[in-house]
Formats: C-alpha cells, structure tokens, sequence
C-alpha cells in the first residue's frame, strides 16, 4: 500500500455535473494523474462561500476523466453539486493511500452503504484475479447499482425500505464466512459490524474511513483515526485502512 | 524585479512568507507537491518535550470564513524531531523554526535546551496554545506570567528567540511591551482566537475541550489590529499571522508592522497559496514603484 | 407549536429575537418592509446625553463574512429620541430597549435619569463602544472601572439594567462578575471587536480612527465562546448576539446560556432575516420534540 | 421628492446575464413594483462568498422587468457577474428617493461618466417635458451609448482617448451656462466639478452620489454624506441631491 505517486493542484473547468437520483450528484473532470482505487480528491467551487475544499473519492476514472459521486449532506456539497459544466472547479490530487489491488487475492466482499458504494465501482473494475461478490446496500433510492453489475460475479442491492432489491439492512444479506476478503464503505454504524465480525471470524477486512479534513495531505493532524500502533491520519496513512489495524 | 528579501533576527528570508506553524508539518507533505525551499521560512509544527497523542474527539470545524481546530499539539516530541524530522526540514532551503509549546516553565526551559544544540534558525515560543487543558494557556493571558517565562527562557536560549502571542491575552500591548523587556527578540502572533461551536442536534459542544481555536479569513481584520497594536509598543520586528489568504493581506500585515508574516489556514484552501502570495507580493510592489518590502514595513 | 415566549427582565418576549442596535435603527426604516412588532424587542441606535454627528471618513468595510464599522454613535440626542423617536418606537407592540452610551460617568448618569421617566422597558447600558477616541472604550475593558460605573448607575436606575460588554475586555468572565455585582439585571454580549484594515494602495488606514469594530458571521465562533463564559460567571440572564443570521445560530447561542439574543449585521444580508429565524427556530424545536425554548436555555 | 411608496426584499430567477463589453455586464430580473428614476436595488446572488448585498441603480424598467447595468469592480460584482440566467438572486428595492421627474423643466443636460451612465437611460426616458441634451464620457469603450439616442435632443460622445466620438472629458464638451438644470453622475472628480461650476453660475443641479452601503435603507448610518442640513444618508435621503445642499 504505497501512496501517492503523483498529485497536484489543479484549476480546471467541469465537464459534467449532473443530478443522479434525489441528492445524489456526478461531477465529471478532467486530471492526467491516474489514480488508485480507494483514493480521493479535494474539491472546492471557486466561488464557494465555503472555506475548506471537500474530500470526494474516485468512482471512476477512465482516458484523463474522473468521475466523482457525491451526496448533497450539507452547504459545501450543496454548493458543488450547483455548479455547471465550465464553471472552473479546484482539485487537489489524488491523495491518500487507496486500495492495495494487487494483494487482493482470494474470494472477496465487496460491501457498500448508502454514497459509500461512490469509492467501489472503480477498486470493482480493477480487481483483476477474481470477480468479487458486491452488495449494496440503500435507504430507498438505489443509485448507480447497475453500474457494478458488469464487474462483479454476485451483486445482492438491498434496501431499507424493500422498494428495490431485497428489504433490510445489508449486513443481514452477507455471509461473511464464505469470504477471504471483506472490504466496506459505507456509515460508521455499517463498518462497525463488519469490522467486528470479520474480527471475530478472522477474515482479512478493509473500510474506507471519513474523517473531517482541513489539509488533506497528512499535515495538519485534524483527521486523525486511533490505531493499535497510535494516532493514524485518514487522509494521508489512509482512508483505506486494514481491520487488523483499528481498534474498533 | 522588486525585492522580497528581509532580515529578520540576524537570518535573511528570501521572502517574507513563513508557513505558519501546526499547519504545514514538518514540510514534507507540502514538498510533495511544491519545493517548499522557495518559501522564506517554516515554522514546524508545536513541539512538546514528550510525545503528546493530542486530543480526542473532533479536532476540525468549518466556521464562516473560519476554521476551529482542536489538534491539542499532537507531536513527535522534542526528541524525534531532532533526531529526525529536523533533518528532514534541513533539506530544504528556508529558515527552519521551531515551534516550542509546554504547560509548565519547565517544560519549556528543558526544550529550549534541547533545541540550543540544533540546527533550528529560531526558536518560536509558543506561549498560547488555547488547546491544552492545564496551564499552557495562562502563560499567553496575563503579561506578568508572560513575563516571568520568556525572562527564564532568555536565560539560557541559544538561539534566537520569538516568543508567539495570544490573541486572548488580556492586553496585546502590555503582552508585547512585557515579553519585549523580558527578553525576547521578536513577537509572533497571532494565535488562534478562543471560540466555540455548538452541535444543537445533539445539545453538546462539538469539541471535548468545549472551546478550540479560530483561525482563517475571518479573523484577519482582528489580527490586524493586535499585529498594529504590537508593532506600536515594541522595537523588536514582529511575524505577524491570521488569516493571510492573499498578497494583498499579507501587505496589510507589513504596512502594520510585520517585517515577516505567517501563511496557515489558507494552505488548506489551495495547497500552493504561498507560492501565489510571493507572486503576487512582486507584483503588487512593482505595479506600486516599490523597489524594496523594507520600505513598507511599518508605514501605518 | 413549541413555545417560543421568554421572559426577560421581567418582560414577555413574544420570542427571543431582538433587532442589535445601531443595526436597526428606530425600527422605522424596516417596518416599512416588515411589521417589526413581530420581534421579540428592538434595540435603539445607541443614544448619547447631546446628539452626535458620528465619525467622519469610511464608516463601513467588508471583511469575509465579517463588516467592520465606524459610525461613532451619530444619533440624535436623548432629547430628541423622548419627544420623537421613542414614539415611533413605542408604535410598535414589542419591547423597547434603549441603548445609551456614553465617554463620561456623567453622561451615563445624566442619560438614565433623563430615560428613568420614559417609556422604555429597558435600559441596554452600552460600555463598550469601540469607535469612540475618548473614554468609551475605557468602560468596557477593565473591570474595575465597570463596575463602578455600574454601580453609580444601578443606584438611580428607575428600569431594569442591561449593560453591554465588549469582547475588548480583559477578561469576560471577570467583567461579567463584576458587572453583576455591581447591580447589573442582565447582561448582553458581545459588541463589535476592534479591528483594523489598510488600503495598501493609498498606505493608510481605511478608517480614519485605524480602528473599526468587526461584526457578522466572521465573528460568531468567538461571540459564542463569550457568551457561554458570560453565562457560567454569572446569575443574571443573558443577551447574547454576534454574528447570528440563522436559526441554527439562535439556538447556539440560547444553549450556551443566553435567555435571548440579537441579530445586527444579518438584517443587512437579508432585509427581513429575522423573520426566517424566527420561524426557523420554532420549526427546529419542534423537529427536535422540544415544547418549550425555554427548557434549552443554558443546558450547555 | 418623495421616496419610496413601497419596497420589498424578493428572491427571484435571473433572466439575463449578459457581457455588455469588457468589464460591463447587464442583469434583467422580474419585478412588480414600478422604480423611480434615479432608485437602487441591493442585489446579492444566494451562493456568493461575499456578506453584504451591492447596490445597483435601475437603468431601465418595463413590463415588469428591471435592467441593471453595471461594472465589475471588485469581487462581489465579478461574482454577480458569473450568474446566469435561472440562478436566484437576492433584490431589496427599489430604494431612495429618485429624481423628482415632474420638477425638472426647462434646458436639461444630463452628463454621465463612465459606470455613472447607467442610472441616466431610465431618467432620460422618463423626462416628458423637453428632450434634454446628453453627454457621456467613457474612457475607451463607449457601452450602450446609442440607447440614449431616442430620448435625448443632442447625444455627445466623448472617450478620453479619442476612440469613439470626441477626446477628452466630457466636461469640456458642456456648456453649463445653456442649461437651466444639469444632473450628473459618474466619478467623484467629475461630479465634484460640475458641481463647483453650477454653483458658481448659480444653475439648478442634482448629482447622484454613491457611498459604501450596509443597510440600503436608512438604519444603519453608514452611507452619511455631509449637506448644509447636516449628516443625510445616500441611501434613503438620496442617492440623488441638490446641489443646493451639498457642501462641495
Ligand atoms: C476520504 C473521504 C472520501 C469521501 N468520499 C466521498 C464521496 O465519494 N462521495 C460523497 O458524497 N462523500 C464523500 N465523502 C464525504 C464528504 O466529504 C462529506 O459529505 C462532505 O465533506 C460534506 O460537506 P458539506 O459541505 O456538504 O457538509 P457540511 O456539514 O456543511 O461540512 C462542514 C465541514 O465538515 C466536513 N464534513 C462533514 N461531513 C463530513 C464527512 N462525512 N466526511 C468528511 N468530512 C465531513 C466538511 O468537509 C466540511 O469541512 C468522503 C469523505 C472522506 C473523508
Ligand atoms: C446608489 C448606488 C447606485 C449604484 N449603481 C450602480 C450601477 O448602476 N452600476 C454599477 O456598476 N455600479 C453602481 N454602483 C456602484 C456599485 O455599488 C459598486 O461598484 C459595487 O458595490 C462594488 O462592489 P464589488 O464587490 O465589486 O467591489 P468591492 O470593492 O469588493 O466591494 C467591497 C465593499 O465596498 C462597497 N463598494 C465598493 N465600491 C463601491 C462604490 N463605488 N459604491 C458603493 N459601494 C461600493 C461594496 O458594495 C462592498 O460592500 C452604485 C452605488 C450606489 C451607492
Ligand atoms: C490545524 C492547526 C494547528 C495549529 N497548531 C499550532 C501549533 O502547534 N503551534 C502554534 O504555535 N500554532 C498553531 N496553530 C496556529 C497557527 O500557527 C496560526 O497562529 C493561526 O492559525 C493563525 O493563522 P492563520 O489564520 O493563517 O491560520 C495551528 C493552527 C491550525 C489551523
Ligand atoms: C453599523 C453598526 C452600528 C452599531 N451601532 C451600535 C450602537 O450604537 N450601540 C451598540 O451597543 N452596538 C452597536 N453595534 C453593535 C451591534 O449591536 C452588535 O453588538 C454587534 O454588531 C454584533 O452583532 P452582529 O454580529 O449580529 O452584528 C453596531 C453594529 C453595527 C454593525
Ligand atoms: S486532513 Fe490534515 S492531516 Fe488529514
Ligand atoms: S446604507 Fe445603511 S443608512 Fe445607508
């Protein structure tokens, strides 16, 4: 899991920005930089009334494109998702560590919740040994799931509110024994579980994490997760963390 | 070509604009991204004598035009730094600070001595942190307790010394009159401001300590003020901080009396901020027939 | 329908939103955009003994999400605001707080009397005007000279007393102490904090006193801090304000100790802003199960 | 000159933005209450980084719509100026006292400078006893100058380099000595002669002043230019004064 070969500031005009379901949005921009699965960007509107850019992962990127899924959860993203193409957009990146692909071998879960399934489709897409089984879990609307389906050999959609796929939570759908790798994203709740039942069971697990950020480089110590080995900051040592590693 | 070069405490910075402390590290992340050799100085993140993991809980906050952070100087310790991040930081071409935080005297009197046999340029004592539960506080607030400090630091610092103010002082000018007789060669400020931050949904304060510190756009037209306040009741040069986005703030602070000046929050607004800063520094002193920053330091 | 009615002072206040003075003016010019007896109170422009033409130069700078101003209480004159604008004022159905200040005991002492027999609720005793070069300011900073200012006040004060503190003090907690032992019935906080800005074209200040007082969102972290400091000093209620222009803002301040507040600067964000709060608030307590607002006051 | 019959604050749809020229923009919005000549409006986009709203005078109005033109000038304006048309946009107005139309008889000349122009279209159309003369001045670009043109007698263009129309300042070109009332607006130093030479000649003059703005209603005393009668606000007692009253 070594990081950041290459990253960088960049201003550059949007090339899409459109609305997916409810408040779900995609930003679509240029950068040369290829990155890793599980890795993220800092992202800020030039004429914001918000100081801080926000960290958004890859969710696809293909010929100097990413794409990036976002939920509208506040002023910030609110702000982002009313830009339009053209409007000239900030991005820093690609920063943090992402997903080791090439150690993924084995039978893998791929469990996402809720904008959490935004990092997943493009680690899916480049996990070359094996086709992983992927669930996806929703409240209602079940965005970009079809998007999945191509790379993956299972994909299980579940919803809170049985509108689509199967009812429940997605958690109740996994059977974690039947894996050698489990990776999630998704709220802290979700993580928790499964991070707790792969430690029981003693399967290999990794969660993408969320912290609030400020510098998104690893200097300011603002995003900092407790680990068995001390304080470990998300947006430089992860977001990508191993579940041997956290304390959970 | 207009000149950028000051002289400040006996170093030369090719520029004035010094990364401020806490914000920047050690220099090693920002370096990935630009040469931070091309900055006038760094200040290195506060330096404790032990280790200190910092604080639980949330330790950032958006405000408006602000940023609260509660970090609680999570640092290597005196130790690490100079066996190794100075090392680090001596690679590249700028003026290396070091920041020293303490809660007690003598937290700060076995830094310094550490500090005396390395490389560091000049020691920035930090007599403010707002993020510390037991004293490190106080020292910033009350000028006679200030006093007392910086006298018995001077006492035995071997290297040049700035001592860094606190916005919450009681009196900037006293604060400022009372490290300058105690000894002290140069005056930073400011910290960040004591504030708060409420989450109304869970009717408790977002951060553990209750209060964090303020800093960003919002408080420069109060940094302002304290770094013109400073400047008027010393002869010592001043590093003055808050809230510098833009040449045209940093230009503020050294017409008010700054001879150098501190660049935080805004690297996390555009990582390279500083690089457009000494550009557009040049360029406004140029368009202004301004030959040489010294000219303009102090003018208010 | 949560209960939004508080009591203040001994008044009722329909709900805990009151128009900042010298934000509002005699309440005239907005109650001709909206009916301003639907505000909880209305704070006057701060009033002096004689009238004042204010300051001269640049009385208003836009900072981020901040305002810094320089009116230098132009107001008519106590005589003036008892046979006029206290009439306008008193057409409204809302509580009426007169906010008077001051450079002399005397002028405080000779302004109460003269309000004693007025039909004012309240007296907002202002010591802390930051824009006034004599004496003002001097009232609002060290504690000792409040409180013996409060305290001759207090002895013939006819209505109930508020006195305004500023964030300039040395020490909110010790102000706000000494201000209610000396009599205080209430205090409210913040006012502007002294600021400074530079036209670095012209290399001059932008405010012919150097300094201004700043307002506004940029603010609201700090006033906040001062407020839940203010409120675990002393007994007494709190007024607190400084930066609010949402709900959201209210509530924060409600729960860190202040019974109402004041919104200044928003309304010249958005005209009728006060409005918006005011039914935002009652739709978040109801969101949130909560009766009555008075159950949050100061549960932080 | 009596002032406002009414005002409001409303949040409505942009319906043009366009690029007049170089820095010069114009804005149409919806809005049911019929201006004064000579009126302002306080106008902020919703999502714009800067606090307080700009004061922008009507430069025309019909069926309904309000045109605003103007000049960016610094970051609020260039921020105003990014706006297209659907994005919201803040209006409180119309604001001030006007030009008290049915008073002005006789020899009119109106001198705009530069930006100043802009309230001059909507007065100059509504002057209905005699055409009055117009001049404008304009450093290079001569913006919307031929919009004048059907309501004036005489149109005299003057660019101080001599581009378009005559060189020099537009002072030069006017003989206030044929006029039995002048009204200006445009840059201080422009305004602050033609005042100075009215008095002089002892000639019925009004000038529209401009003055830094917080409330735009009258409350808060930050806008305050000294008359004979004392400290007046521009906001709510002009824009538009005598020259009669001012000190200059
Ligand atoms: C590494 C990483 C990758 C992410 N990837 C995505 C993604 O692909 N798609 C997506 O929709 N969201 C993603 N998020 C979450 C996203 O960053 C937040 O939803 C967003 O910052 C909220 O900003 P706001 O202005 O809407 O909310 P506000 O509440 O107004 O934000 C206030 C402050 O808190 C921070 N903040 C609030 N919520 C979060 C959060 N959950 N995580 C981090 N910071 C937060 C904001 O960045 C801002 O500084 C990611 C977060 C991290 C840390
Ligand atoms: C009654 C009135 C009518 C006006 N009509 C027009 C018009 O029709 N077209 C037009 O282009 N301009 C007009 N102006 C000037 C316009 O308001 C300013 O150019 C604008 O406010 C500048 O804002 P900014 O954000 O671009 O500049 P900044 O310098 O970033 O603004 C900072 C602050 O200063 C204020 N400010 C700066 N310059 C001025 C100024 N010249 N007048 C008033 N406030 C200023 C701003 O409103 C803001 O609060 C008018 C001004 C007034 C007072
Ligand atoms: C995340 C963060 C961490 C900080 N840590 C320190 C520190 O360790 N020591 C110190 O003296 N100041 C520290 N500061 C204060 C800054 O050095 C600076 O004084 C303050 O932020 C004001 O400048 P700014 O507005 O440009 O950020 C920190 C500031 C921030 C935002
Ligand atoms: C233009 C202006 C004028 C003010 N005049 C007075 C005044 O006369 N008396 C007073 O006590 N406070 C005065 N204040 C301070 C406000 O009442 C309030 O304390 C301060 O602005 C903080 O609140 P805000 O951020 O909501 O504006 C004034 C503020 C502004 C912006
Ligand atoms: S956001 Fe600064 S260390 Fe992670
Ligand atoms: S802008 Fe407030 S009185 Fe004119």
């Amino acid at each position: 899991m070594e990081s950041n070969p290459m990253m960088k500031t960049s201003i550059t005009k949007i090339l899409e920005n459109n609305r997916i379901c409810e408040n779900i949005f995609e930003m679509v921009a240029a950068s040369d930089i290829k990155p890793l699965p599980g890795q993220f960007y800092m992202i800020k509107g030039l004429n914001g009334d918000y100081l801080l850019p926000r960290p958004i992962s890859v969710h696809d990127y293909q010929d100097g494109k990413i794409r990036l899924l976002y939920r509208v959860s506040g002023h910030g993203t609110n702000q982002i998702s009313r830009m339009k193409a053209d409007d000239e957009v900030q991005i820093l990146g690609p920063l943090g560590n992402g997903f080791d692909v090439e150690s993924l071998n084995g039978k893998i879960a791929i469990i996402g919740g809720g904008i959490g399934i935004a990092p997943l489709l493009y680690l899916v897409k480049n996990i070359e040994t094996q086709k992983p089984d992927v669930y996806l879990g929703y409240k209602d609307d079940t965005f970009c799931a079809d998007r999945f389906r191509p790379y993956c050999k299972e994909l299980t959609v579940v919803t809170e509110d049985g509108s689509t796929g199967q009812k429940g939570y997605v958690t109740d759908f996994v059977n974690i024994s039947d894996y050698d790798i489990v990776i999630t994203c998704g709220p802290d709740i979700m993580m928790e579980k499964i991070l707790r039942e792969c430690g029981e069971k003693n399967i290999e697990v990794y969660a993408s994490l969320e912290k609030r950020m400020a510098c998104g480089v690893g200097a300011c110590l603002g995003c900092i997760v407790n680990t068995k080995d001390g304080n470990k900051r998300v947006c430089k040592d992860g977001p990508v963390f191993s579940g041997r590693d956290l304390t959970v | 070509m207009a000149n950028l070069k000051v002289e400040f405490l006996g170093k030369v910075f090719k520029n004035p604009i010094v990364a401020a402390s806490g914000t920047f590290g050690f220099g090693e992340e920002y370096n990935e991204i630009y040469d931070v050799g091309l900055l006038g100085g760094i200040s290195s993140k506060g330096l404790t004598l032990n280790s200190k993991q910092g604080n639980e809980g949330i330790r950032l906050w958006e405000t408006p035009m602000g940023l609260m952070n509660s970090i609680g100087l999570q640092n290597p310790g005196l130790e690490s730094f100079i066996s190794r991040e100075i090392n680090i930081m001596k690679q590249y071409k700028t003026n290396l600070i070091a920041n020293l935080g303490g809660n007690t005297l003598d937290d700060y009197l076995n830094g310094v001595l550490l500090l005396n046999d390395s490389d560091v340029d000049i020691i920035e004592l930090n007599i403010s942190c707002p993020n510390i539960k037991a004293g490190g506080m106080a020292f910033g607030i009350k000028a006679d307790i200030a006093y007392a400090t910086v006298k018995a630091v001077r006492g035995i610092c071997g290297k040049p010394l700035m001592v860094k103010l606190s916005p919450n002082a009681e009196s900037i000018s006293e604060m400022a009159a009372a490290c300058e007789e105690a000894g002290a060669e140069a005056l930073s400020l400011i910290n960040t401001i004591n504030a708060m931050a409420i989450d109304i949904y869970a009717k408790k304060p977002v951060f553990n300590n209750y209060y964090a510190g303020l800093s960003g756009p919002a408080v420069k037209p109060i940094a302002l003020r304290m770094v013109h306040q400073a400047a008027k009741a010393v002869m010592i040069p001043i590093c003055g901080m808050g809230g510098i986005s833009s040449a045209r703030d940093a230009i503020e602070f050294i017409m008010a009396g700054a001879s150098i000046v501190q660049v935080g929050t805004a690297n996390f607004v555009k990582t390279d901020i500083c690089l457009d800063i000494i550009r557009d520094m040049e360029e406004f002193l140029h368009s202004q027939g301004i030959r040489d920053i010294n000219e303009i330091i102090g003018i208010i």
